[in-house]
């Protein structure tokens, strides 16, 4: 059949044909309107993981503090004391790139009902942002929208926005990338799942339906494009207030144990959220579609069951708790219906005016058929990878280099970010943005704190996408560990471009390997993640972006570091190699204007080492001044550690090596931290116990940070490095 | 000696009101915004947030939930009674405070440490401050710029209803740039002329543990202990 | 009966309005020739009333409860009756 | 010329409107009979222009410069010759 002949069905809902007959098997007929469009949705790759499931099978996902893995609305980990946490990240870039705001907005209410599905109290969000060229006016008017967006609903729900990160490169300008990232607190005994027993009601609560983003979940599979752009689906709109009294109902009902079971509604609404609770039940339900509450009159079944209405949740009651669960929904205001319930047939059964319009067995839409495909990288990258670097100038005036980087998009200060974002409500952010490589929160009633941080640098990615998600995974794990925090599992959003050609089926296969044998190597499993497909601008894609979450666990709060020094006197030390490389560094794109080279390699075991050293360090309590040596190199990240306090340094770097790479090269495994005097012995001899290469470099004091190479003595007034560093992202955000 | 907390729909630092009174040993519970009775009560706090979602204007809706009536009760009978931010927003919306709070000037949502000068330290509030003491206290606000007519203010100035003030750090006076948002005389915490109903911008309840970066709250909320002590 | 009320709120003459202002900047930038922008607010709505005159009526009292006389006015713009 | 312009900024219909809700629900607790509450921006502005059909066409530029088109309507409520 050809795209003319086939039913005219195919074509309205895109469905491929291949797709249909499959349908058509496991139903044992044709399907009708309706039912194509529940297939539509649960099997676009949005819901159903088609391209890149058999791919995601290769990450480790046990541990022994992982209490649920991949599969739930999040993961979750144990932390001791009957505590736990449940985290994942999730994307909403398309809808972030039609409507910035809301589109941000509902991506940062969507993370939260994940976690709240769990029984965990949102205690924390973070964001991780790409956008195109930030003197471009669209990047501008992305950025302040999607900063809006998510200070607007974050803010107002009362979730604090603890750490994040941005950054912007031109393969992001049409399509730019918005995961948030929430992490939740759990008592281990009122850990929920989407689950429900037979014959019991299930509720719908919240917010009511109405036409919003009709279809957004398949929306979200398909490439940005003139006509979509056009097409819009009618955009969602985020009401934190609601979010918040629905986060509250849920979580008060789950305290009071009126509940069995916990399902948010996200992408493909009703259809997604009550299928799956059904399928994951190993069940059946019925649905009454003229019980839904509804905000608009004269909705059609297909609009109800698509709808992507946001702060709506699914609770089942347990036995005998349907009045008490009512009561409560009365108190916030908020409808609460028995739309649905269980049933032993494992069908999804919708109910219109007492006929039946749609009826599939709940294993038919969840079983997808999934692709493997031929990965083949881009020639053109594999090129850019192999340029030798060793013939590029070292710039003669060394001096002005530092100022120039601290000025790039990417380096530059975020307050003008984070400074919209309510950082501290509910009282436990011990580490603010600003102040540590990972926010840190308290645990109220312990001595312990979690360390969280999301991480992924793009350029190595789009060099070399299996080193490059390694190193997503070590700089994340590394940022958790130079603050005190002991990494214990991760999320990750997989951005990737069209899984439908080779070279982006490559793309996304060789990052997941690379997050896989990176997981093995450090011990970190997965516990949850979200993959978005189908990033691309009119003629390229982005590069993979594999958005890493850890989370991580200070058993004493008292032992941690920050970023800043602190005390004038102390000795500085470098953990890992003076040099650094240039391959895919932020210094050759800043100074040469080339994007080109090998990401730095990345020796795990080392990588290990290094990071159970700077915990060893922090707990002994010896060392409270941490920050690790990332993009920019050696001399920004000394920079980094002027800054917050106005606190200077004085170092000697002696390397044969050229400069530049000393200065401003890049390599992972590095780790700079101040220790005073009294303790330098004991610290050094401690990385000589754990084997790893050091260098005491100078010492902490003065308003300059001053840097004396064999040939040059480079000498910064931190107030000018300031001004370099705090401007660029003030004209973005004014 | 109990301290309400009120709880409107969209409250969100109701939580950490609470456990700031109780980290100085007050005795202190939520109260729904539906309840028509504070019977028991002997201080109400409104805490932060954004009560109805601050639609319309923060602060403009809440002022209509029951609880408001008590809430007015126990201000006119003496009893202590504190808004902090949205708080400090729902009671001039009510009329408890005079003069409004607008859109910062900046047009955005701010979150940061401010410093505050202690102007009074003969309120219940702030006898545990010395006086001129400067403190370092997170904001949180999107509308937080103080405003009243001339004649208002002056009357605030010549009453010393004014409580806190922005002002620059100690060790690094300035005259500009400390003023986060724009408030009218630096204003970021007014008294009635009674001296117990308080409102202010700022966030004590943030600051009241050094594990947090400040505790220069923690006297805030000392010294409404002292105070009802006397009360019983 | 059924009416269509238009309640505007503006901040009073006098008091700065730093989104007007910024609006102003954003279309003098794109070369408008306008002045004293000012930004407020628009309900609309629908009100139950038994004649034109009440609907008014009670439309301004929604009005006076909803702006805040420090800094607002508000203007009952139009009282249409609904078919 | 100089006119005095009021453009009217709305959601479409169809959009949430959170705000509107919102309201709605304080005036119908305050037992005031209102539906379909909606919360929009009116923007109030001076604008130089040589006849009052072009101040219009002006405005209504603006009112597209100024809206969302994802998300909002626009009408130019009033143009006003000012003495
Ligand atoms: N890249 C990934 N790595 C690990 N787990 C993933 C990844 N992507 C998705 N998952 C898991 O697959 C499940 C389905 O994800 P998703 O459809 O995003 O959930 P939800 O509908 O709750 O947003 C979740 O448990 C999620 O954590
Ligand atoms: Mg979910």
């Amino acid at each position: 059949m050809t795209q003319e002949t086939q039913p005219p069905l195919l074509q309205e809902t895109g469905i491929p044909l291949d797709e249909y007959q499959a349908i058509v098997r496991l139903l044992g007929r044709e399907p009708n309107r309706l039912e194509l469009y529940l297939f539509k949705v649960m099997w676009s790759e949005h819901c159903s993981y088609k391209n890149s499931r058999p791919l995601l099978r290769l990450l480790p996902k046990e541990g022994p503090a992982v209490l649920q893995g991949p599969g739930e609305n999040a993961g979750v980990v144990e932390i001791g004391e009957g505590w736990a946490v449940a985290f994942k990240i999730e994307s909403h870039n398309h809808p972030s790139a039609v409507e910035p705001v809301q589109g941000a907005a509902t991506g940062v209410g969507g993370i939260i009902r994940d976690i709240v599905a769990m029984g965990a109290r949102p205690i924390a969000l973070l964001n991780s942002l790409r956008f195109g060229r930030p003197d471009h006016p669209r990047t501008r008017y992305l950025v302040r929208g999607v900063v809006e967006g998510i200070a607007h609903y974050g803010n107002a729900i009362g979730v604090p926005t603890v750490g994040g990160e941005v950054y912007f490169h031109p393969d992001y300008q049409e399509n730019p990338l918005v995961n948030a990232m929430c992490v939740g607190l759990l008592r281990v005994e009122e850990l929920k799942r989407s689950r429900a027993s037979l014959g019991r009601p299930v509720y719908y609560v919240g917010s009511k339906t109405g036409r919003d983003g009709i279809g957004g979940a398949a929306f979200a599979s398909e490439e940005l494009s003139e006509e979509s752009e056009s097409k819009r689906p009618s955009v969602q709109v985020g009401d934190p207030f609601l979010g918040k009294l629905t986060m509250e109902l849920t979580l008060e009902a789950i305290r009071q144990n009126l509940v069995e079971g916990v399902q948010d509604m996200g992408a493909a609404g009703l259809t997604s959220s009550l299928s799956e609770l059904a399928h994951k039940s190993g069940l059946g339900l019925e649905l009454h579609l003229d019980r839904v509450p509804q905000r608009e009159a004269g909705m059609n079944p297909i609009e109800l069951m698509l709808s992507e209405s946001q702060e709506r949740m699914v609770l089942v009651p347990r036995p005998g708790q349907e009045q008490a669960l009512e009561a409560l929904a009365a108190r916030y205001g908020l409808d609460a219906v028995p739309v649905a319930h269980t049933i032993a047939e494992p069908v999804f059964r919708v109910i219109q005016a007492g006929q039946v319009v749609a009826e599939v067995p709940t294993a038919a839409l969840a079983d997808c058929p999934t692709y493997t495909r031929e990965g083949r990288e881009d020639p053109a990258i594999a090129r850019l990878r192999a340029v030798d670097l060793n013939a590029l100038p070292v710039p003669s005036n060394l001096q002005e280099i530092l100022p120039r980087l601290l000025s790039s998009p990417n380096l530059c200060s975020r307050a003008p970010i984070y400074e919209r974002y309510d950082h501290q409500v509910g009282t436990n952010t011990v580490l603010v943005p600003g102040w540590g490589d990972a926010a840190i929160l308290r645990i109220k009633g312990t001595q312990r704190g979690l360390a969280v941080k999301v991480d992924a640098n793009p350029r190595y990615s789009k060099l070399a996408p299996r080193l490059g998600a390694m190193h997503a995974l070590a700089e994340a794990a590394r940022n958790v560990s130079v603050v005190g925090g002991r990494p214990l599992a991760y999320t990750d959003g997989l951005n990737c471009g069209n899984p439908e050609t080779p070279e982006g089926y490559f793309e996304l296969s060789e990052t997941i390997r690379g997050l896989a044998e990176a997981s093995r190597a450090l011990g970190l499993p997965v516990v949850s993640g979200n993959v978005s497909l189908y990033n691309e601008g009119p003629n390229y894609r982005i590069p993979p972006t594999p958005m890493v979450g850890v989370v991580g666990l200070l058993e004493n709060l008292e032992h941690r570091a920050q970023q800043g020094f602190q005390q004038a006197g102390d000795f500085i030390v470098l953990i890992g190699a003076l040099e650094g490389q240039l391959g895919a560094s932020e210094y050759l794109w800043v100074v040469h204007g080339q994007e080109a080279g090998s990401p730095p390699p990345l020796d795990l075991a080392q990588e290990a080492r290094a990071q159970a050293a700077i915990r060893a360090l922090i707990e002994q309590g010896w060392v409270r001044t941490a920050h690790d040596v990332a993009e920019g190199g050696l001399a920004v990240a000394l920079a980094e550690m002027c800054l917050p306090r106005g606190l200077g340094a004085t170092l000697e770097v002696r390397s044969p090596a050229r400069p530049d790479a000393v200065l401003f090269g890049e390599a992972p495994s590095r780790i700079l931290f101040s220790v005073n005097q009294a303790h330098l012995q004991a610290a050094v001899k401690l990385l000589e116990n754990h084997g790893l290469p050091y260098h005491i470099l100078g010492q902490v004091g003065g308003s300059t940070l001053t840097i004396l190479t064999p040939k040059a003595r480079l000498e910064w007034p931190l107030a000018d490095l300031r001004q370099a560093w705090e401007a660029p992202l003030r004209e973005v955000l004014p | 000696m109990k301290v309400a907390v009120i709880q409107f729909p969209g409250s969100n630092c109701d939580q950490d009101a609470l456990w700031a009174l109780r980290l100085v040993g007050l005795e202190a519970e939520l109260v729904w915004h539906t309840e028509r009775s504070l019977e028991g009560f002997q201080a109400a706090l409104l805490p932060g947030g954004f009560s109805y979602g601050d639609y319309l204007r923060a602060g403009a809706l809440a002022k209509f939930s029951p609880v408001m009536q008590e809430v007015r009760r126990l201000a006119q009978r003496g009893y202590p009674v504190v808004g902090i931010c949205n708080g400090f927003q729902v009671l001039t919306e009510a009329g408890l405070l005079p003069g409004a709070l607008l859109a910062n000037t900046n047009l955005h949502f701010t979150c940061k440490e401010v410093f505050l000068r202690v102007e009074r330290t003969d309120l219940p509030f702030t006898r545990a401050y010395t006086p001129g003491q400067v403190l370092r206290i997170p904001i949180a606000h999107g509308e937080g710029r103080y405003y009243a007519d001339a004649e208002t203010l002056e009357r605030l100035e010549q009453n010393h209803q004014v409580v806190f003030r922005y002002t620059s750090p100690q060790e690094a006076p300035s005259k500009e740039g400390y003023n986060p948002n724009g408030s009218l005389n630096d204003i970021a915490g007014i008294v009635n002329p009674a001296g117990n109903v308080l409102g202010l911008m700022p966030h004590p309840e943030r600051a009241v543990e050094s594990v947090l970066g400040s505790a220069d709250g923690l006297p805030f909320f000392r010294s409404l202990k002292q105070a009802l002590e006397v009360v019983v | 009966m059924k009416y269509h009320i238009t309640l505007l709120i503006e901040l009073k003459d006098g008091i700065l309005d730093p989104q007007g202002r910024a609006v102003e900047g954003v279309l003098q930038g794109l070369q408008y020739p306008v002045e004293n922008v000012r930004v407020g607010r628009v309900l609309e709505m629908e009100l139950e009333a038994p004649s034109e005159a009440e609907a008014r009526a009670t439309a301004h009292n929604i009005g006076k409860a909803l702006s805040n006389p420090v800094m607002e006015v508000f203007v009952v713009e139009a009282v249409k009756e609904l078919a």
